[in-house]
C-alpha cells in the first residue's frame, strides 16, 4: 500500500536514524512512502514564536505540494512538524485566514489531505502485519514517553487520550514488551530549547530520565525526534543535574518495532545514538 | 446583500407554542438579550394548534417571513401537539412548493423555556435571511389560493 | 457588548481569546514545567492582562515570561475554561518583538529563533550546522556544544553541506510577504 | 360595536425606557372598537388595578387589553381584577410589552411601533373575545411522591399529616437516599442516620403513607387533580409478607464479592441483599444481575436457608395503576466518578476517592467502621488532599455550574479527618469558599482555624501516582502563583453534582421541562420554586439543582403545602380554554361530518362519539363531542379538522385569524 511521506528537517539531519528506521519498517511491512517533492521546513516553534502568517505559509506549501502531487494520506513522522501541519490545516479552515496565506504561497490548497503520525500509521495499516512478523520480541521492560505536540491541543489533533495516553503502549505490548505505568508521558522535555537554553532542557530532561529509572524502565520509547536528541544527545548535561547518572537508552518506536521484526540495528541507525542502546 | 434590501424592513410573523417558545421569548427579555424587532409573536397553546393555512393568509396579507417554533420533541407539554405539527410542516411544505411559494421564508424551529438565548438567534437569522431574499411581491398569487377559505367567521 | 480594555481587546481581535474568562484559579500554572523559572507564571500573566493597564501589559511584553513558554499546551489542555494562553503567547512574542521590548535573558532564544529561520529562508531546510553557527555568532557562545558537534559528526548526524531546495524562489517570497514584510510589523 | 378598554404599564422604567408609551396609548385610542386608552406607572399596583377597574364601570368597557409585562406573569392578576369589575376575565388580554418589546430592543420608534402593533394585535383578539366561565374538575385527592431520599420522606410525611393519601415510590430496595449514606452533617456535625433513621421509620409506620420500595414510574396521564400513574413494582425475589427480615440468606449467599452502591463501590454485598442494616423495610430483594441461580441456573442457597419459605424466584415485574391528584418528584442528584479526571488518574488509582465514598469511610456504619483508611491497603493516610471544584465550574468538562454543597462538605471532611487522625495533616485545594448559609462561614473558620486544615487557592493540575504516594501538583495563586506539591496518602475529590441518571426520561414521560444538565425545571426561579410547568407536578430537592439539606428539606415542605393547598377544595377550577364542536339548527345540527380525525389527533382521548337523535329517536347522524374533563387545550384537533367544526375557546380561528391580519394589515 502507498502512502505519502513528510520526514521534516531534523529526520534528513540530527535525527536520521528516525527516518532510516522508519523507511526500514516501512519496508519490511510493505508500505511505500512517497516523500513530498521539494519540500521545505515546517517553521517549528522558532516560526509561530516570531510570526504567525509565517508559521502558517510554511507548513500550508508543504500541504499544497502534497495535494498537486495528488496525495491523499501523508505521513509525518516528526511529531513536531505533525503537530505544525494538522494544526496549520485547522486555523486554514477559517476563510480568511486560508485567503491570506494561498495569496502569499501563491498555490492552491484545498485542506482535505489526511494527515497522520508513525503511531497511527501503524495502528491503521500494520497491527496484524507486524503481529505475524514478529521474529526478536521486545521484550523489555519501557517507559514510553509521547511528549506535548503529539498529544495536544487534543482538540485539534484528536489523537490518544490527552493525559497518560495509550497508542504507544499498545505498539509496544504488540512486540512482546512491557509497558510500564509511569508519571512523565506527556510532560515537556525542553523542546525548542534545546540549543538556546541548554540549562533547562537538562532540568527536565532530567526528571523525565529520573521517574523512568526509579520505575526500572530498561529503556525509553519516543515518536519525537526533539524528544530523542534532547534526551540522548544532552545526555551529558543532563546527567550533570543528576545525583545519580542515568545510561538508560532512547530509542525510537520504530527502532524498537524494527528490532523485533529482526532488522539489523545498522538498518535502524542504532550506531548512531550517544547512549549506548545495549540492552 | 444589495443596498435597497438594507433599507427593507421585512414584517415577520412567528407562530409560537405559549408552554416553550413563548417562555423562552420571555427569558430573552429576563436575560436582557436583544433582537430585531420586526418580529412579532402570536401566541398559540401549542405548535399542534396551528393551522398553516394561517401561514398562507399570513403571506397572502404581505408578510415577508414566517417562523414556526414550539417545544423539543418529546418536550411538548401536550405530549404530542409538537409532532403533529411537525408532520404537518413536512406534508406541507410539499403543497408550497407545488404552489410555487418560496419555503425558505419559512423558518421551523425549536426553542425550550430555557433557551433565551437561542429564540433571539432565530430572529436575527431569519431576519438575516429574509432581508436577503427581499420582499415578498407574489402574495397576490397565494390569496388566489385562499378565497374559498373562510376565517373571518 | 464591544470591549472597553484595549489591550485585551486587541488580543481578541487577533487571537480569538478573551482573557476576561480567566477566573484565577491557577490550574494553568499548576502544571507548567517551567513557571518556577518565569518572571511571572501563566495564571499571573492572564490576570496582568485582564487588568488592562499599559504599565502591566509593558511588564508583560518585557518579561522572560512570554519567551520561556514552551508551547507545550498542558495549560490549555487542562484550562477549565479552555482558555488557549499558548496562542496569547505566539501573539505577546509577536508584540514584544515589534515594539522592541524583548527580555535581555530571551536574547538568546530570540537569536535561535532567528537563525532558525534565517536558514529557512535561504535553504528553505533547516541546515543545522548553518544554525549553530549564526547562532554562536549571534550570541557569542562560541565554545557551546563544542564537545557535541564532533560526535555529532561521527555519528552521521551533521551535514557538513545544506540541503537545498529547487523553490527558494517561493521561499523567499513567503518570508518577504510575512516577517520581513514591514507593514506587518507594526500591527 | 365593541368598547375596549387599553391600559399601558410603564413598569416603572422597564418598559418605557424604550417604549414611548404615552403615544402607544395615543395611538391605540384612535383604533376602531377603543373607547379608552391610558398609560400608568405601575399597573399592577393597586391604584393601577383601580384604574382598570374603575374605567370598565365608567365606560362599560366590554373587552380589556393591558400592555405590560409577560402574560405569563400578570394576566391572572389582570383578570381577577376585571373580574371583580364585573367583566368577564376572560375578556381580558395581556399584550407582552416588556419581556418581548421594551427589554428586547433599544430605545426608538421602531420599538415604540412593535409594541403599538403588539397592542393593536390584541386589541383585534379580544373584539371576539367569548365570556367563558371556569370549568370545575373533581381532584383525586391522593398524591404520589417519586423518590424517598430525605426530599420525599419529608414530603411525604408533610402531606400524610395533613389527612392525604400518600403513595411513595423509589428505585432502590429501600428509602433513604444520599443522606442515608453520609456521616455527619454540617455545620453541626449531628449524625446523619441519627436524625434521618427515625423519619424512615415514621414513613413505614404511617396510616397515610404506602411505600412501594424497589418501584419506579412507568408511565404518567391525565391532569392536574385527575392524574393515572403506571408504577412499575420490580421482581424483589423475595415475598415480603412472608420474609421476616432475619438476614439468614445474606449470611449464606455465595456472592459476596458485588461492589456494594450503598458504600459507593468501597465495601462489598451479596446477591440477595438489604442495602444497610437501617434500611426500611429491613427486608431483603435479590439482584438478579449477579445472583448464581439466575445466572447459571444453580445455586438457591438462600431459598434452602430461609425459615419462612419467602424466596419467589419466577416472581415478575407488575405494573400498578394508581389514581393521583398530585406529584412531588424528588428523584435527587448522583455525583460524578473519579473516571471523569483524566488529570487525576481517569479513576485507576484507589486512593483517589470522591466526597461521597469519603462519608462511608468517615460514617460509623461504612465499610471501616468510621476508620478514615486507604482503600488499597487500608492503612490511615497520615496526608490528605482535598479537591473542590473537581467537575463542577469547569466548562472544559461541560459543567459550567457551581455544585454548590462542595465547600462545606469539603470543611466538614476536613475537620472530621482531623479529628480522627490527630498527627494528619489536611490540605484543601479551592478556587472560592461559597460559605452563605446559617452558621456556614462560621463552621468553614472553624476548620481552618482550630482544626488547622491548610486551605490553599488554587486548582490542582495533575494528581499521579509513585511508590505508593499520590503526587499533588497545585498551586498557590495567593502567592502570585506558586507550584505547591505534596505527596499526598489519599486525596478526595469533591466531584459534581449531577443529575440522577434517568432524569432526562422521566421529565419527558410527566411532560415537566427541565435544562439542558437535565435538572428539573421550576416554573418561575423566583416565584414559583416548587411548582414545574405542568400543573399538579411539583418539585422537591436536588432534583432540580443541587442543594444541602436544609434547602431540600424546606422545599420539600414547601411542596406538600402547595399539594395541600390543592387538595383543600373538592373540585379544581380550570381554564375554560378548551375544544368545542359547533352545535346549529336542524336540520345540520353541526357541521361536524363525523370524520373522527380530531378524535385520532387528541393525546388525552377527550374526543367523544355523540349520536345526534331526532324526535323518533332515530340517529340523525353522529359527531365529535369534546369532554371538557379531559381536553387539555392544546388545540391539534383544531388544525386537523377539514370543516372547520371543532375549535378552541380562546384561541378560535377567528381571534387567531383577527390577530395575524391586525398585524399586517398596514
Amino acid at each position: 500500500m502507498k502512502i505519502g511521506f513528510y520526514p521534516g528537517c531534523s529526520l534528513k539531519g540530527s535525527s536520521r536514524e528516525y527516518n532510516e528506521s522508519v523507511v526500514a519498517i516501512a519496508k519490511a511491512l510493505d508500505i511505500e512512502l512517497v516523500e513530498i517533492k521539494d519540500w521545505n521546513c515546517c517553521g517549528a516553534t522558532a516560526a509561530h514564536s516570531m510570526n504567525e502568517e509565517l508559521s502558517l505559509s510554511l507548513p500550508a506549501r508543504i500541504l499544497a505540494l502534497a495535494e498537486a502531487q495528488g496525495l491523499k494520506e501523508v505521513v509525518v513522522p516528526c511529531a513536531a512538524c505533525y503537530n505544525r501541519l494538522v494544526v496549520t490545516q485547522h486555523e486554514l479552515k477559517d476563510t480568511n485566514k486560508r485567503e491570506r496565506v494561498t495569496d502569499i504561497i501563491k498555490m492552491s490548497y484545498s485542506g482535505d489531505l489526511k494527515i497522520i503520525n508513525v503511531l497511527q500509521m501503524l495502528e491503521t495499516y500494520a497491527v496484524d502485519k507486524i503481529k505475524e512478523k514478529v521474529t526478536k520480541p521486545f521484550a523489555h521492560k519501557v517507559a514510553c514517553y509521547y511528549g506535548c505536540l503529539l498529544i495536544r491541543p487534543h482538540k485539534i489533533l484528536q489523537f490518544d487520550r490527552v493525559e497518560d495516553p495509550q497508542s504507544m503502549d499498545a505498539m509496544v505490548k504488540l512486540i512482546g514488551g512491557t509497558p510500564i505505568d509511569w508519571a512523565f508521558k506527556t510532560e515537556c522535555c525542553g523542546a525548542g530549547l534545546s540549543v538556546s537554553r541548554t540549562d533547562l532542557v537538562a532540568k527536565l530532561s532530567g526528571n523525565i530520565l529520573k521517574d523512568a529509572t526509579e520505575r526500572d524502565a530498561q529503556a525509553i520509547i519516543v515518536a519525537c525526534p526533539m524528544c530523542q536528541s534532547n534526551l540522548d544527545m544532552r545526555r551529558g548535561a543532563i546527567n550533570e543535574t543528576l545525583s545519580k547518572p542515568s545510561d538508560i537508552p532512547v530509542f525510537f518506536i520504530t527502532q524498537a518495532i524494527g528490532l523485533a521484526l529482526g532488522l539489523s540495528p545498522k538498518e535502524l541507525g542504532l550506531e548512531r545514538h550517544f547512549v549506548n542502546v545495549k540492552l | 446583500m444589495n443596498n435597497n434590501n438594507s433599507e427593507f424592513e421585512p414584517k415577520i410573523v412567528a407562530f409560537v407554542c405559549n408552554w416553550c417558545t413563548y417562555a423562552g421569548a420571555d427569558l430573552t427579555g429576563t436575560s436582557r438579550l436583544k433582537y430585531a424587532t420586526n418580529v412579532k409573536i402570536v401566541r398559540f397553546p401549542c405548535t399542534g394548534r396551528i393551522d398553516f393555512m394561517l401561514l398562507l393568509k399570513a403571506f397572502a396579507q404581505g408578510a415577508d417571513g414566517v417562523i414556526v417554533s414550539g417545544c423539543h420533541p418529546n418536550d411538548c407539554h401536550y405530549t404530542s401537539g409538537n409532532f403533529h405539527a411537525r408532520r404537518r410542516w413536512i406534508t406541507f411544505r410539499g403543497l408550497l412548493d407545488f404552489m410555487g411559494i418560496d419555503v425558505s421564508r419559512i423558518q421551523y424551529s425549536w426553542v425550550s423555556a430555557a433557551e433565551g438565548a437561542k429564540w433571539a438567534d432565530v430572529v436575527n437569522t431569519t431576519v438575516a435571511n429574509i432581508r436577503e431574499l427581499g420582499p415578498y411581491t407574489e402574495y397576490q398569487k397565494v390569496a388566489g389560493y385562499l378565497d374559498k377559505e373562510e376565517y373571518n367567521g | 457588548m464591544e470591549n472597553k480594555n484595549k489591550i485585551s481587546g486587541e488580543i481578541h481581535s487577533h487571537t480569538g481569546v478573551d482573557v476576561a474568562r480567566c477566573y484565577q484559579c491557577g490550574k494553568c500554572t499548576a502544571g507548567c514545567v517551567l513557571a518556577s523559572e518565569m518572571n511571572f507564571p501563566p495564571s499571573y500573566l492572564m490576570r496582568l492582562l485582564q487588568t488592562g493597564t499599559e504599565e502591566n501589559y509593558d511588564r508583560i511584553l518585557r518579561s522572560n515570561t512570554i519567551w520561556l513558554c514552551l508551547n507545550c499546551e498542558n495549560c490549555l489542555g487542562r484550562c477549565p475554561m479552555e482558555i488557549d494562553i499558548p496562542k496569547i503567547m505566539d501573539y505577546l512574542r509577536e508584540q514584544s518583538l515589534n515594539k522592541k521590548k524583548v527580555n535581555r535573558d530571551a536574547n538568546p532564544i530570540v537569536s535561535f529563533h532567528k537563525s532558525f529561520l534565517d536558514s529557512i529562508k535561504y535553504t528553505g531546510r533547516l541546515y543545522e550546522v548553518g544554525l549553530i553557527a549564526a547562532f554562536k555568532a549571534r550570541t557569542f557562545r562560541l565554545t557551546q556544544d563544542v564537545k557535541l558537534a564532533p560526535k555529532m559528526y561521527l555519528n552521521g548526524k551533521l551535514n557538513l553541506m545544506p540541503e537545498m531546495i529547487k523553490d527558494k524562489k517561493g521561499i523567499g517570497q513567503i518570508f518577504s510577504k510575512t516577517i520581513d514584510n514591514p507593514k506587518t510589523k507594526n500591527k | 360595536m365593541s368598547k375596549i378598554g387599553v391600559f399601558i404599564c410603564h413598569c416603572g422604567e422597564n418598559i418605557s425606557a424604550t417604549v414611548d408609551c404615552e403615544k402607544v396609548a395615543q395611538e391605540i385610542g384612535k383604533v376602531e372598537g377603543v373607547e379608552y386608552a391610558i398609560d400608568y406607572k405601575y399597573m399592577c399596583s393597586d391604584p393601577g388595578q383601580t384604574l382598570i377597574k374603575d374605567a370598565i364601570k365608567e365606560h362599560h368597557l366590554d373587552g380589556v387589553v393591558v400592555g405590560s409585562c409577560s402574560p405569563r406573569m400578570h394576566e391572572p392578576t389582570f383578570r381577577k381584577a376585571c373580574a371583580e369589575a364585573g367583566l368577564n376575565p376572560y375578556l381580558c388580554e395581556i399584550a407582552n410589552l416588556r419581556e418581548h418589546c421594551s427589554w428586547v430592543h433599544e430605545k426608538s420608534d421602531a420599538t415604540t411601533d412593535k409594541a403599538i402593533d403588539l397592542v393593536k394585535m390584541l386589541v383585534e383578539k379580544v373584539k371576539r373575545n367569548k365570556p367563558l366561565d371556569a370549568i370545575k374538575v373533581p381532584i383525586t385527592k391522593k398524591a404520589l411522591v417519586i423518590g424517598g431520599g430525605i426530599a420525599g420522606i419529608q414530603a411525604s410525611l408533610d402531606i400524610a399529616n395533613t389527612g392525604h393519601q400518600v403513595i411513595l415510590i423509589e428505585k432502590d430496595p429501600s428509602i433513604g437516599g444520599h443522606m442515608s449514606q453520609l456521616s455527619e452533617t454540617f455545620p453541626t456535625l449531628d449524625c446523619s442516620q441519627c436524625i434521618l433513621t427515625p423519619r424512615m421509620v415514621e414513613v413505614a409506620q404511617h396510616p397515610n403513607i404506602t411505600l412501594y420500595t424497589y418501584a419506579e414510574l412507568e408511565s404518567l396521564e391525565g391532569f392536574i387533580g385527575n392524574f393515572t400513574a403506571k408504577i412499575r413494582l420490580k421482581a424483589k425475589s423475595v415475598d415480603h409478607s412472608k420474609c421476616t427480615g432475619c438476614g439468614a440468606c445474606l449470611q449464606k449467599c455465595p456472592q459476596k464479592r458485588i461492589p456494594s452502591e450503598f458504600n459507593a463501590g468501597l465495601g462489598t454485598r451479596t446477591a440477595i441483599y438489604v442495602p444497610f442494616p437501617q434500611a426500611v423495610p429491613n427486608k431483603p430483594v435479590i439482584d438478579r444481575e449477579h445472583c448464581n441461580y439466575y445466572k447459571r441456573g444453580k445455586c438457591k442457597i438462600c431459598e434452602a436457608t430461609c425459615p419462612t419459605g419467602a424466596i419467589e424466584w419466577d416472581k415478575e415485574d407488575q405494573i400498578l395503576t394508581e389514581q393521583v391528584g398530585a406529584i412531588v418528584v424528588t428523584t435527587g442528584f448522583n455525583v460524578k466518578g473519579t473516571d471523569f479526571f483524566p488529570e487525576y488518574g481517569y479513576g485507576q488509582y484507589k486512593d483517589v476517592i470522591t466526597g461521597l465514598q469519603f462519608e462511608r469511610l468517615a460514617s460509623a456504619s461504612g465499610p471501616t467502621l468510621g476508620e478514615i483508611r486507604r482503600p488499597s491497603d487500608g492503612t490511615i493516610p497520615k496526608k490528605i488532599v482535598f479537591i473542590a471544584c473537581a467537575g463542577s465550574r469547569d466548562e472544559a468538562k461541560g459543567i459550567p455550574y457551581c455544585s454548590k454543597i462542595c465547600c462545606m462538605y469539603t470543611a466538614k471532611h476536613a475537620m472530621l479527618y482531623q479529628h480522627k487522625v490527630h498527627d494528619g495533616e489536611s490540605t484543601v485545594f479551592y478556587m472560592d469558599i461559597r460559605a452563605g448559609g446559617k452558621n456556614y462561614e462560621e463552621f468553614v473558620r472553624r476548620a481552618i482555624e482550630e482544626d488547622h486544615v491548610n486551605y490553599v487557592r488554587g486548582r490542582v493540575a495533575r494528581v499521579y501516582e509513585k511508590n505508593g504516594k499520590l503526587i499533588v501538583k497545585g498551586v498557590d495563586t495567593l502567592l502570585s502563583g506558586q507550584q505547591v506539591e505534596i505527596e499526598a496518602d489519599m486525596v478526595v475529590l469533591a466531584t459534581a453534582g449531577v443529575a440522577n441518571c434517568g432524569a432526562e426520561q422521566l421529565a419527558q414521560k410527566m411532560h415537566v421541562s427541565y435544562d439542558p444538565y437535565h435538572f428539573f425545571a421550576e416554573a418561575h426561579p423566583k416565584l414559583k420554586p416548587v411548582e414545574t410547568n405542568t400543573a399538579g407536578i411539583f418539585l422537591a430537592g436536588a432534583c432540580q439543582a443541587p442543594k444541602d439539606i436544609p434547602e431540600t428539606v424546606g422545599m420539600a415542605s414547601g411542596a406538600a403545602v402547595k399539594v395541600a393547598g390543592l387538595f383543600s377544595n373538592n373540585d379544581l377550577v380550570r381554564e375554560p380554554l378548551i375544544a368545542v364542536v359547533n352545535r346549529c339548527a336542524p336540520p345540520q345540527f353541526s357541521t361536524c361530518v363525523g370524520c373522527f380525525m380530531c378524535q385520532t389527533a387528541c393525546p388525552y382521548n377527550a374526543i367523544e362519539r355523540e349520536e345526534i337523535k331526532g324526535r323518533d329517536g332515530k340517529v340523525i347522524k353522529t359527531v365529535a363531542k369534546v369532554n371538557p374533563g379531559l381536553c387539555q387545550g392544546c388545540g391539534t384537533c383544531v388544525a386537523f379538522c377539514r370543516s372547520k367544526s371543532i375549535d378552541i375557546q380562546g384561541y378560535s380561528n377567528e381571534q387567531m385569524f383577527a390577530e395575524v391580519m391586525s398585524l399586517l394589515n398596514h
